[in-house]
Formats: structure tokens, C-alpha cells, sequence
């Protein structure tokens, strides 16, 4: 394979979500069966390219492909190990989520406009993944939040308009916010590319005083769409979407599209040294615990089931960022790989508030009462999910935090472990209630058996990959070791940015 | 050859304008049609020789400078005429199917008239951007502000009347205000000719007064803040095609006069004070602007006030530009004016796109309010989409031309220190996403009542659809168009733009 | 003082009162005499310095840009003139309405 | 400059200025008029002094005359009743 | 700003008053600094003349050297014209004509003027190469015999058919429009008169612009009248105006 197809392979895998994105917006919303097909269809391609391109980077070529847009202004995209983490984790996810969304969304209205927009959001988040210097990160960046307003409102709703309009207010703010850090650093010390050593080590000490307010303006920049804690005000507002956006989107790209970006700014643009001898990592680690703790009090006490899972994402994402902050190999590690592991265990969750709002109109945790018996299958995944999040062993969660408490201890910084140990029975906190009014109580209503048959289950469109994700956050949490888990990848990460 | 190539791009559009003046409706449409794309040709051909043989300059009649008119093209005029040239293929083939829909027989007389006189601004502006001789700069402006009056009144009816008579008065106090600049310099060097003059100014009461008094003439005729009482009822009454070619393109050509006036001309002459008030008046348009665009009721007259906002994010260069003995200030600078330019082409798109999206709300809905676009994006989303993408131009979002345009300018403004800048252009584009998200927002609610949208021509979505795409794809790839910008190094700050 | 710069102060003096005069006036047609003064007083101007101590004949290009000029101001003010009458037709107002002004 | 040339030219100047303001805001629209037909004639008579006769002429005729009944005929229009418009303009 | 308008007159008069002031005072300054030698371009006219084709400078200027200026200055004409035609919804001035006028005093001054009209402004065309005189005096000239023509109920302008009047109208701006052309064929460059029969060039183009003046000067002043005045009857008809 020459270099110059390899080079293109970023392109493919961004145009396939595009293409497929365009084509299904020109299908219009009559052709229902061309537009599933088109879409299983651009999501499988996606799938593969990514997959082959790992196995390309896997056996050591670089893959990089760049495109001058203006002067000092370069359009670089490169598959490096950490784009690798976050691009695998949405590409597999979207796959499955058209899927569930297909059979979520029926025949609603405007079809054609969410699946469109769908497909465009994930070529944002590949971008974003993708993105080879800090100019292209910001440019996928922004087209995600613009590609995800139309879901956010997508059904039309009055408060849709009304979340969709806080969900912009604090998206664009945190793109200026950005944006102003980006172009004051790219005056200083002229355009960044992830791949160099730390452009701004080199730069001159007197400079430090405008770096240390560089730095917090790209963190919050970023740190809106990874819902830092005082900005994590939109992530619930968001909940009004339909439920395969909060699945994908809010769990997983656009929250993990914050994450990513912060772990770009800190181990790419500044450089771990760098911060650590300005002493700006363990402000972020105390910020990143705050948004922990704060996001599941908050969560203990929300009764509308997805806004609950909303406030426990709110605090999950800020363990990605815990991870980043503290300095070791095995903390940034946990942190790294809970990005996967949070991703899956995650959209299992929301996948079951979904279904449970499809069939039997259940919104909030009291509702749940006795849902176990009629509704076993979902009721399982939803237990494997909990038990994830809480962090029980055999599960993916376990493991991320499993390192992150080992690092915290390498690295020297014992309360990091409390942090860990406190958020752990917050989770327990709020997740245990909901199991136990769903398997050990009787539903409130007898009339258990008045429900028809059909209401037992959800269809197969929906059922079968809510059990596909929960199987995945077992794989994840038992076959850590093997060689194509996502903990072997981000150890291999972290090691890459620590230079071992 | 080339020496014909720039007195061709003036004539083809008169020769254009008269055919259509005399003949039938039909034989204008096709004649307007066929202008159209030939003097698009002939830019872009004129672009492909400029980029060979560089800056070329044209003696008319074959005197030289004092006493003859020079027409000069470097890589300024050029960008101006492609843009000209790109607004104007879409307006016309836009106009073809608008202005053909119309069955009122009132509508019907008006639209004969607005091809020979779009024919002729579209050929006065050529003619503006090429000529190198202030007094005939004088004579095109008087006639671009009469035939841009006629085109806003075209429909006649009341609102457009008025606002074409308080257009047409601006114009003209303008241009007097301009001529006694153009009399004042004349007087103090003995030449009109643009070179000769950027030769000769030194700084001096006169100099001074004749750039205060050329540059406040340009403002009003820009509709810089605070005198751009003209511009919203004119832009945003006269009908979609219209308000698109006053939005992208009249507006802007006072702009480039008053940029190769400080460039070209009064480069000795321009002090700090001075670039920091163009500043302020920047930052006082764009603020002004954005705010009165979120409080109008009406889409177009939203949209005409977001262009005096944007018309603000041109004025950084003349801050930059002013302290022009800073270290490596000809880098910035350069930097600055490609930004400003960039950004009028940008603006010049998405405006366009917009204009003419309102343009089709109008003519399906009846009335372009905020409430009767509840729903549209269903039935048309075409049309919407177009919106929304012109808008993430406007917002300079990053796959945009807007993006790159503020990219530029902000990095300028930092590195030549005036930090205080940077906030108003970030800020300018927040409160624009504030105004363009008032308009999308309804569209996405569901319409509650059905009633049925006039039918619309396929041609007048896809034009709106072209260039708002344009709009983005610009900002993809930059650096060609810039490269034909810098041709004859129209920023540079040493005397006067390379002959 | 010479004899042109006497005219051309007195150009200046009719160039500002007719701007003066432009933007207090509410009657279109006063608005477009004003206008036509504000032309004079630059034409003035420009043809005084013409005149400036010259030998066999004065100096020609300017008077050639002031007969341009004239005619340009007339085609203007017709222009005006058309459409201040269209506008009395239409709205049978002489004056530009209060509430088309715009903030 | 001897005197009298200078007395000339103060005089046309004054009639000028006067004529200005006097044409600018008189009452009558009427009056205006022919007070601006006035200061044209006056500035063609100015024109001449300042060694430009041909151009004089011209004035004379264009900015006096055809100006003059331009803004003449229009007085005469704004001041007659205006006829019903068409209801369609409104 | 929506304060009632009584209370804006006084504080906007006094502060334009005050702008116009300054604006007066800031350019009598500016004057002071201009040189007093004749800086302008008499010489370089005076040198260039001979091969002018004309005699008179202000024409040389305005027909040969700045012919570009003039050309425009057409053009404005035109548009000036198209406008009129444009706010009074026409596209040709017929349906203004009046009826013969029954006092006997006006046709006969009609009679005798109108052929003395076009003798002055045929004089004044030709003398324009010599002396004052040019294109814009006799078009002017011209132009006001049209009306006067018009006034008296004789067949003018408003009688000619919309192609034959709209064709007038360009006439002159067309011709300079050719010369160009035939330049570019030529491979000159454009308005570039030929030393030789420079003169006779200019009076050609002279006389179409003369038309078209006088053609655009009397539409301005007859395209402006209400329609179908009779002096007696009562308007036969309104279409909408």
C-alpha cells in the first residue's frame, strides 16, 4: 500500500459518515428502506476503515494527511494511538446506535433530518479524534456542536427549542472561550501540531504569566463539552433530546469530545512538564474531583431516570479528566481507558431508559417498580450497566478505576483515592435504588397482568444491541489484558506520552 | 491581448445593459443572462493574466497620467471584481425565475427596468474597481448610487420609496462630501491619478483634510455606524435580488475606496488617532448592529442590519495599519488587510445566500416574519438549510470563509498589540449566532397550521443553496484566493502600491 | 489674499451651509435644493483654483471635470426630483416619514 | 486685485451667501425656487469672473435653467392637491 | 431616538449648525496651505493640445484627453433617464401628449423659436472646437426646444415610439460605446482618437451625445407631467401611476 492511499484513509473514514450523512438528507423523508440501508451500510464501512487503519498503524506506518488552508493554517489529519482510543469507541458505537435508533424512532417524523444530522455528528467526533493540529480540532469541534443543535431540538417541542438554546449558548461560549486561547497561543508561539514535542516547553520564561491564562481559558474552552463542573449546566437541559441522541451523543461523542480535547491540551499543546512545573495539574485534578462528587450528589436526588443518568455522566466524564491530571503512566491510563469503558457502560444505561420510555412509558425511577419480571432482558442490561458504573469487578468500570486509585497512589496523591472511594458509594448511592424498586419490589398497579402481551419486550431492533453493549462492558472489564482491549491501548498511550 | 482584457470587463456589461434597455422583456432575461456570464469570463481571465504578467496599467485614449485616466488592476481590484463577479452570476440567474414569477402587471413594468440597470452598476462597479484617477471615481460612485436607488425602488411601492429617497439622499451628500476631497487634493498636488498622488502627499493641514473629508463621504456612503440610518429600510424593503447585490456588493465598494485610499494614498498622511477611531467605529457597528439585528421582527431587516454589524469586522485593518513602524509591521499588516478582505468576500456570500432565502420565504409565505417561519424547515429545507449554512459563515464558525477571515484579523490585531480588538470581533461573532439561531429556531418547531406555501421555483433554492456551499468551501481552501489578493503587494506601507 | 482664495472660502461657506441645511430641512425638495447648493459651493471651489495666477489660458482640466460635475449634479437632482414627485403621488406626504426612521 | 475688481467679487460672494440662505429658508416653496434660479445665474456671473466664460455658459443653462424648472415644476406638483393614489401602493 | 420630533429639531438644529461650522472652519485651514503657483496641468494640456484634434483646452480635456470622464458623464444622463422612466412606471413617453394648443401667439413662437433653437445649438456644437460651446450647451439648448415643442401640442418627443424614444436616449452613450469597440478591434487603445481625424471623431461623438442629451433633458421635464393633461377637458383616463 503506497503512502499516498494510506494518507487517504482518514479522508474515507471521515467521508464515509458524511456521504452517508448527505445522501440520506437527500433520500428525503419519504424513502425509509434506501435510507436504513444507506446508513447500516455507511456506518459498517466506517467500522472497517477504522479497524483496518488500526491494524496499518498497528504495524508502524504513519498515517497523516495535510492540506494548507491559509498561510500558517494547515488541515492535518493523523491516526495516532490516542485518536485510535476515541475514534474506535464512536464509530462501533454509531453502528450500533443506528441500529436501536431505527427501531427507537419508528416512523416518527423527520426521520430523514435526524439520521442526517446523526451521521454528521459522528464525522465531527472522528474529526475531532482525527484532528493532526489544534486548528483542526477546533474546526471539528464547532461543526459538533452545530451538527448536534438540529438533534438536540428535534422533536420541537417547546423546551426542545429551550434546551437546544441553552445547550448553544453554552457550546458557543466554550468554542469563543477556545478560540480566544488558541489564537493568543498561535500568536505566541505560532501553529501547534500534536504530533512535535510540546511547541510552548521552548518558549521564553517571560511568557509564563500569559500562558497560565491561556491555559484555563482552552481547559474551560474544552472543558464545557466534557461538562466541567461550572459548566455542566446544559448536559441535563440536553435530556430533552430523543433517547439515541442521549445514548450517543451525550454519553458518548459530544461529552468524550470534551474529555479527548482536554487530554490533547494537556499531554499535546502544553505538554505534561510543562504544566507540572507551572503547577496547573492539580487544580484541574481538584476541579475534575469537584464535577465527581457535586455531579453525583446531584444525581441522588433526580427522579426523571435520564436526568439522573445526565448528572452520573456529569461525574463520570471528570474521571477521564481526574486520570489526565494526575501525573504516572497507570493514572493516565485509567483515566484513558475509562473513556472507552464509560462509553459503553453508559449507552447500555441510556439504551434501557430508552426502551423503558418506548414500551411501557416509564420515565422515572419510582415508575420502575417491578420491571424486572416483566421486562428481564432490559432489566438485566440495566444491572450490568449499574454495576459498571458503581465500579463491581467482572464489569469494565472496576478497571478504570482500578487504576486510577493505583496511580493516584503512585503519583503520591492519596486524597485522589478518597475522591475515587466517595464518588464509588455516591454511585452505589443512586444506581442500587433504582435495581431494587425494579427486581424486589411488585409494581405498585396490579394490573401487571393487563399489560398487553406485546409490552413484555421491546422489539429486536431496540433489545438486541442494549444486550450487545452490556456483553461489550463485561468483554471489557474480564479480557482487559488481551491484546485488542481498550486498557492495552491506553496503557500503550499513556506510555507514548510519558516517553517510555 | 491582455491590455484589452480590462476595458473589455467595463464594456460587456454596457453593451449589456443598453441591448436590454431597448428590447423586450424576454430578449433582456437572455441578454442579461448571456452579460452575465461573459463578463464572469472575462474576469476570471483577466485573474489568469494578472497572475502572470502581474499589476498591469491602462492609459485611456492613450494619454498618461496627469492629464489622462489610467485604469490599474493589482490583486485588490481583482478580488473585488471576483467577487462582484460571483455575487452577480447568481443574482442574475436568481432574478431570471424571480422576477419572472411576478404576474402583477405593476411588478412586471419595474422588473423590465431592473435589467439594464443591474447591467449598468454591475459595469460601474468594474469600472470603480479598475480606475486609478479619483475624479472618475467621483462619476462612477454618483452613478452606482443612482442606479442602486433605481434598483430599490423598483417595486414602487411605499416602503421602498422611502428608503430609496433617504439612499438615494445619502448617496448624493456622500459623493459631494468625496468630490471636495478630490478638489482639495487636486488644488495641493495638481494630479488625480492615484499613484502620482501616493508620490507626492507629505503630511500637512490639506493632506489631513482631504483624507477626513474623502473618508467621512466613503463612511456614509458604507453606511459605516453611525450613519447607517440609509441601509436597513433600503436593504431590507427592496425586493431578495436586490437587497443581495446592495449587501455584497455596493456597500462594499465605498469600503475598497477607502482602503486604496489609506493604502495608496494618504499612507503619509494617516496617524495613529486616526486608525483608532475607524477602529472604534468598527466596534461601535458591530456592537450597535448585532444588537438592533436581535430585536427586529422582520427577517430581512435582521439580515440588513447584520450587515452593518459585519460591515465593522473590515475596519480592523486601518488600527493595525495605522502604527505602521512597529517591528515587523508589513507582516501583520498584510495579514490584517487579507483578513478584512476575506472577510468581505465571505460576508459577500453568505449575505447573498441569506438574501436570497428570505427572498423565497417571502415569496412562498407571503411575509417574512419571525412567526411565519414556524415549520418551514419540512416543507422547505432547501431553503433552511441554506440559511443555516450561510449563517455558520456569518457566525465565523470553522469550516467557514467567516472562520478564516477572523482567524486573520484576530491574529493580526494580537500581534500588532491592540488586544483590545480581539474581544469585540470574538463577541461580534456570538451575538451574530444569537440573531442567525432567532431565525433557524422556528424553523425547526412543527407548523401548527398548514396553510399552504405559494409554490417555488426549483432554481431560486438551488441559487440560494450555491452560494451559501460557496461560502463554506471558501473557507476550506484559502491560499489561492489570497495569493491573487497580494499580486502588486496592495497592503504593503512603503510609498504608494508597486507600479 | 487672493482673489481664488476669496472664492474658495466662499465655496466652503455655501458647502457647509447647504450640509447644514440638508440634514435640518424636512421637505424632500428644500433636501435636494440644499443639495444642489452644497454642489455649487464645491464647484466653486473647484473652479477657483482653476484660476490661480495662470499665463495664456486657465487651467483646463479642472473646468472640464466642473462641466462634468454640473452635469452630473443635474442627472442627480432629476433623478431626486422623479422620485420626490413619485413619492407625493404614492404617500401624499412632502416629507419623509418619522416612523421609517430607524434607530 | 485693484479695488473695484475686489468690490466686484465681494458683491457676488455676499449675493451669493444671501441668496443661499434665503433660498434655503424662505417659507414659500415658490419663492425658494426662484431664489436658487437666482444664485445659479449668480454663480455663472462668479464663473465668468473667475475667467471661466464657457463653462459659465453652461451653468447658465443647466444649472439655472434646466435645474430651475426641474425643481420649479416639482414646487407646482407638491403643492397641488395630491390625486387619489392607487390603492395597490399603499 | 423615537423622542417626539419637536424636541429633536432644536438640539439636532444647533448641533448640525455647530458640525457645519467646523466642517467650514477645518477646511479654510486646509485652504491656507495650497500653493499659489498654478500647480494644475495648463502646461501639460497647452503641450498636448496640438494633437487634440480641437483647439479650445476645456475641450481638448473634456473630449480627448479625460474623454472616459465624459463618457460616464453620459452615462449618468442615462440613468438619470432611466430612473424618470422607472418612478413614473413608463417605458415611453406616449400617452403625455397634449392637445393643439388654440392660442395663436404660442404657435407662432413656437414656429419661430423652435428652428432658431436648433440653429444655436448647432452652432454652439461646431463652435465647440473652436471656443466655449460643446455637447452639454447644446444638448441643454436643444433639449428645451423639445419642450417647447411639446408645449405647444406640436408632435415631439411624446410621439415617437417606445423602441424609436428609449433608442434616442442611448444614442450617445452607444456611440462612444462603438468607438471604443472599433479601438479594441483596432488594437488601440480604447477612446483613443487618432491625431489625424481626432476632430471630425469628436464631433461625431459630440453630436450623438447632443441628441441624446437634448433627448433625456426634454423626458426629464416631460416624463415628469401628469398624464394627458388637456388644458379644457378633464383627464380622459388614470391609468395606474
Amino acid at each position: 500500500m503506497n503512502a499516498f492511499w494510506t494518507n487517504l484513509l482518514p479522508v474515507g473514514v471521515l467521508a464515509a459518515s458524511f456521504l452517508t450523512g448527505l445522501g440520506i438528507l437527500l433520500l428525503g423523508e419519504a424513502r425509509a428502506r434506501a435510507r436504513v440501508v444507506v446508513n447500516l451500510f455507511g456506518a459498517a464501512l466506517k467500522l472497517a476503515l477504522v479497524l483496518w487503519m488500526g491494524w496499518l498503524t498497528y504495524n508502524g506506518t504513519l498515517i497523516e494527511m495535510r492540506f494548507s488552508m491559509v498561510a500558517d493554517l494547515e488541515f492535518v489529519l493523523r491516526a495516532d494511538s490516542l485518536s485510535f482510543l476515541f475514534m474506535g469507541l464512536s464509530s462501533a458505537l454509531w453502528l450500533i446506535t443506528s441500529i436501536y435508533a431505527i427501531g427507537y424512532l419508528g416512523n416518527g417524523p423527520n426521520r430523514a433530518r435526524f439520521f442526517g444530522f446523526f451521521s454528521w455528528c459522528i464525522t465531527a467526533a472522528v474529526g475531532v479524534a482525527l484532528a493532526g493540529n489544534v486548528i483542526t480540532f477546533f474546526i471539528f469541534y464547532e461543526f459538533l456542536t452545530l451538527s448536534t443543535y438540529p438533534l438536540v431540538v428535534h422533536s420541537g417541542t417547546e423546551n426542545a427549542l429551550k434546551g437546544g438554546r441553552t445547550y448553544l449558548f453554552y457550546t458557543m461560549g466554550g468554542g469563543a472561550l477556545f478560540f480566544v486561547g488558541l489564537i493568543w497561543l498561535h500568536v505566541l508561539a505560532g501553529p501547534i501540531d500534536f504530533a512535535e514535542p510540546s511547541v510552548v516547553a521552548g518558549l521564553p520564561a517571560g511568557l509564563q504569566p500569559q500562558l497560565m491564562i491561556i491555559f484555563p481559558l482552552m481547559i474551560f474552552g474544552v472543558g464545557v463539552k466534557a461538562a466541567l463542573f461550572p459548566f455542566h449546566g446544559w448536559l441535563p437541559i440536553a435530556m430533552v433530546a430523543p433517547a439515541p441522541v442521549s445514548a450517543l451523543l451525550h454519553a458518548v461523542a459530544v461529552v468524550k469530545a470534551g474529555a479527548f480535547g482536554v487530554a490533547r491540551v494537556v499531554y499535546h499543546i502544553f505538554g505534561l512538564d510543562v504544566l507540572s512545573d507551572f503547577g496547573l495539574l492539580t487544580p484541574l485534578a481538584v476541579v475534575a474531583s469537584i464535577t465527581i462528587v457535586y455531579g453525583s450528589l446531584r444525581a441522588l436526588t433526580q427522579d426523571d431516570l435520564k436526568r439522573r443518568l445526565a448528572y452520573s455522566t456529569v461525574s463520570q466524564v471528570s474521571y477521564v479528566i481526574l486520570g489526565v491530571s494526575v501525573l504516572g503512566v497507570t493514572a493516565s491510563a485509567g483515566g484513558l481507558v475509562h473513556l472507552v469503558h464509560q462509553g459503553i457502560m453508559k449507552i447500555t444505561l441510556f439504551f434501557c431508559a430508552g426502551l423503558l420510555a418506548e414500551t411501557v412509558h416509564v420515565k422515572t425511577v419510582s415508575g420502575m417498580a417491578g420491571l424486572g419480571r416483566r421486562m428481564p432482558w432490559t432489566m438485566a442490561a440495566f444491572t450490568v450497566g449499574a454495576f459498571g458504573m458503581i465500579g463491581l469487578p467482572p464489569i469494565a468500570g472496576f478497571i478504570s478505576k482500578w487504576y486510577l486509585g493505583l496511580g493516584a497512589l503512585e503519583a503520591g496523591q492519596p486524597w485522589v483515592v478518597g475522591v475515587l472511594v466517595a464518588s464509588t458509594l455516591l454511585n452505589a448511592g443512586y444506581f442500587l435504588p433504582i435495581l431494587y424498586t425494579a427486581w424486589f419490589t411488585e409494581s405498585v398497579s396490579d394490573d401487571a397482568q393487563a399489560l398487553p402481551a406485546s409490552a413484555r419486550e421491546a422489539d429486536g431492533w431496540m433489545l438486541y444491541p442494549t444486550i450487545i453493549t452490556a456483553v461489550l462492558s463485561v468483554l471489557a472489564g474480564i479480557a482487559a489484558g488481551a491484546g485488542w482491549s481498550p486498557l492495552t491501548l491506553a496503557r500503550a498511550v499513556a506510555a507514548g506520552v510519558y516517553g517510555l | 491581448m491582455s491590455e484589452t482584457l480590462m476595458p473589455l470587463a467595463i464594456l460587456l456589461p454596457f453593451v449589456g445593459s443598453l441591448i436590454c434597455f431597448v428590447s423586450r422583456h424576454r430578449v433582456s432575461v437572455f441578454t442579461g443572462c448571456v452579460t452575465a456570464l461573459l463578463t464572469a469570463g472575462t474576469i476570471g481571465w483577466l485573474t489568469y493574466d494578472v497572475a502572470i504578467h502581474g499589476v498591469q496599467v491602462y492609459a485611456l485614449g492613450g494619454w498618461s497620467a496627469p492629464l489622462g485616466i489610467h485604469l490599474r488592476v493589482d490583486g485588490l481590484a481583482l478580488f473585488m471584481m471576483i467577487m462582484s463577479a460571483i455575487v452577480g452570476v447568481a443574482v442574475t440567474f436568481y432574478a431570471v425565475s424571480y422576477f419572472g414569477e411576478h404576474d402583477a402587471q405593476e411588478e412586471k413594468r419595474g422588473a423590465e427596468l431592473f435589467w439594464p440597470i443591474w447591467m449598468f452598476l454591475w459595469a460601474s462597479m468594474n469600472a470603480l474597481y479598475l480606475s486609478g484617477d479619483i475624479f472618475n471615481i467621483y462619476v462612477i460612485l454618483e452613478i452606482l448610487g443612482l442606479a442602486a436607488v433605481g434598483l430599490v425602488a423598483l417595486t414602487g411601492r411605499r416602503a421602498v420609496l422611502v428608503a430609496g429617497m433617504r439612499y438615494l439622499l445619502a448617496a448624493m451628500a456622500g459623493s459631494l462630501i468625496y468630490l471636495l476631497g478630490v478638489v482639495l487634493l487636486y488644488a495641493a498636488h495638481g494630479t488625480v491619478d492615484i499613484v502620482l498622488l501616493g508620490q507626492a502627499i507629505e503630511p500637512g493641514a490639506t493632506a489631513m483634510a482631504a483624507m477626513t473629508v474623502m473618508t467621512a463621504g466613503l463612511l456614509l456612503k458604507t453606511a459605516m455606524f453611525p450613519l447607517h440610518f440609509w441601509l436597513p429600510p433600503a436593504h431590507a424593503s427592496a425586493t431578495a435580488p436586490v437587497s443581495a447585490i446592495l449587501s455584497a456588493l455596493v456597500v462594499k465598494a465605498s469600503f475598497y475606496l477607502i482602503l486604496r485610499l489609506w493604502f495608496d494614498v494618504f499612507h503619509a498622511t494617516i496617524t495613529l488617532e486616526a486608525g483608532y477611531v475607524m477602529g472604534a467605529l468598527g466596534t461601535g457597528a458591530i456592537l450597535w448592529g448585532s444588537i438592533q439585528a436581535l430585536r427586529q421582527a422582520r427577517v430581512k431587516m435582521m439580515i440588513a442590519y447584520s450587515t452593518v454589524a459585519q460591515l465593522g469586522y473590515l475596519f480592523f485593518v486601518f488600527p493595525v495599519s495605522a502604527d505602521h513602524d512597529a517591528a515587523n509591521a508589513a507582516t501583520w499588516i498584510s495579514i490584517a488587510g487579507q483578513g478584512s478582505l476575506y472577510q468581505a468576500l465571505a460576508h459577500a456570500l453568505a449575505k447573498t445566500s441569506i438574501f436570497l432565502s428570505a427572498g423565497v420565504l417571502l415569496h412562498a409565505a407571503g411575509s417574512d416574519h419571525i412567526d411565519h417561519m414556524r415549520g418551514l424547515a419540512q416543507r422547505l429545507p432547501v431553503t433552511v438549510f441554506a440559511m443555516a449554512l450561510a449563517g455558520v459563515s456569518l457566525m465565523g464558525l470553522p469550516p467557514s470563509g467567516g472562520f478564516v477571515a477572523k482567524w486573520m484579523t484576530v491574529q493580526a490585531v494580537l500581534a500588532a498589540g491592540q488586544w483590545w480588538w480581539a474581544p469585540v470581533i470574538i463577541g461580534g461573532g456570538l451575538l451574530a449566532a444569537g440573531y442567525i439561531f432567532r431565525i433557524l429556531r422556528p424553523a425547526f418547531s412543527p407548523a401548527d397550521v398548514q396553510e399552504a406555501l405559494h409554490p417555488v421555483p426549483r432554481s431560486l433554492e438551488l441559487c440560494a443553496l450555491g452560494m451559501a456551499i460557496l461560502s463554506i468551501v471558501i473557507g476550506l481552501r484559502a491560499t489561492d484566493l489570497l495569493d491573487v489578493l497580494l499580486i502588486g503587494a496592495p497592503f504593503a506601507i512603503q510609498a504608494g502600491g508597486a507600479l | 489674499m487672493s482673489q481664488y482664495q476669496f472664492y474658495s472660502l466662499a465655496g466652503m461657506v455655501l458647502f457647509a451651509l447647504g450640509l447644514h441645511a440638508l440634514v435640518i430641512l424636512p421637505h424632500i425638495l428644500r433636501k435636494i435644493l440644499s443639495i444642489n447648493i452644497m454642489a455649487g459651493g464645491v464647484f466653486l471651489f473647484l473652479i477657483s483654483i482653476a484660476a490661480r495666477n495662470f499665463e495664456d489660458f486657465p487651467d483646463p482640466v479642472p473646468q472640464a471635470m466642473l462641466l462634468t460635475g454640473v452635469v452630473v449634479a443635474l442627472s442627480a437632482t432629476a433623478f431626486a426630483v422623479a422620485l420626490a414627485r413619485r413619492i407625493y403621488t404614492v404617500t401624499g406626504r412632502s416629507e419623509l416619514d418619522e416612523e421609517d426612521r430607524v434607530p | 486685485m485693484t479695488l473695484n475688481e475686489w468690490l466686484l467679487d465681494g458683491l457676488i460672494v455676499f449675493a451669493l451667501i444671501w441668496l443661499a440662505l434665503k433660498a434655503l429658508y424662505t417659507r414659500d416653496l415658490f419663492k425658494a425656487v426662484f431664489l436658487f434660479i437666482v444664485f445659479g445665474l449668480i454663480m455663472a456671473l462668479a464663473w465668468v469672473r473667475l475667467k471661466a466664460p464657457d463653462i459659465a455658459l453652461a451653468e447658465a443653462a443647466i444649472g439655472a435653467g434646466l435645474t430651475g424648472v426641474l425643481l420649479l415644476d416639482a414646487a407646482r406638483h407638491f403643492n397641488r392637491p395630491r390625486p387619489t393614489p392607487h390603492p395597490a401602493e399603499k | 431616538m423615537d423622542s417626539t420630533t419637536e424636541c429633536i429639531k432644536k438640539p439636532l438644529s444647533v448641533l448640525s449648525a455647530l458640525f457645519a461650522a467646523v466642517v467650514c472652519v477645518f477646511l479654510a485651514v486646509a485652504l491656507r496651505e495650497i500653493p499659489d503657483e498654478p500647480g494644475g496641468l495648463t502646461a501639460a494640456a497647452a503641450a498636448e493640445i496640438p494633437r487634440s484634434g480641437v483647439e479650445h483646452p476645456v475641450t481638448a480635456v473634456l473630449l480627448n484627453f479625460r474623454v472616459y470622464d465624459t463618457w460616464l458623464e453620459v452615462g449618468v444622463l442615462l440613468m438619470a433617464a432611466m430612473g424618470m422612466l422607472l418612478f413614473q412606471r413608463r417605458s415611453d413617453l406616449r400617452d403625455i401628449r397634449l392637445m393643439p394648443s388654440p392660442e395663436p401667439v404660442l404657435h407662432w413662437l413656437v414656429r419661430l423659436l423652435f428652428p432658431m433653437l436648433v440653429l444655436v445649438s448647432g452652432y454652439l456644437l461646431w463652435m465647440g472646437k473652436f471656443a466655449a460651446g460643446g455637447a452639454f450647451q447644446a444638448g441643454v439648448v436643444l433639449g428645451s426646444g423639445g419642450v417647447l415643442l411639446w408645449l405647444a401640442g406640436h408632435p415631439s418627443l411624446t410621439n415617437f415610439p417606445g423602441r424609436l424614444f428609449r433608442s434616442l436616449l442611448i444614442v450617445g452613450f452607444l456611440s462612444f460605446l462603438l468607438a471604443s469597440i472599433a479601438n479594441m478591434a483596432f488594437g488601440q487603445a480604447i477612446l483613443a482618437f487618432p491625431p489625424a481625424y481626432a476632430g471630425t471623431i469628436i464631433l461625431i461623438l459630440e453630436a450623438a451625445a447632443t441628441l441624446s442629451i437634448a433627448a433625456t433633458v426634454s423626458a426629464l421635464i416631460i416624463g415628469l407631467q401628469p398624464v394627458v393633461r388637456d388644458r379644457d377637458r378633464a383627464p380622459i383616463h388614470v391609468p395606474s401611476d
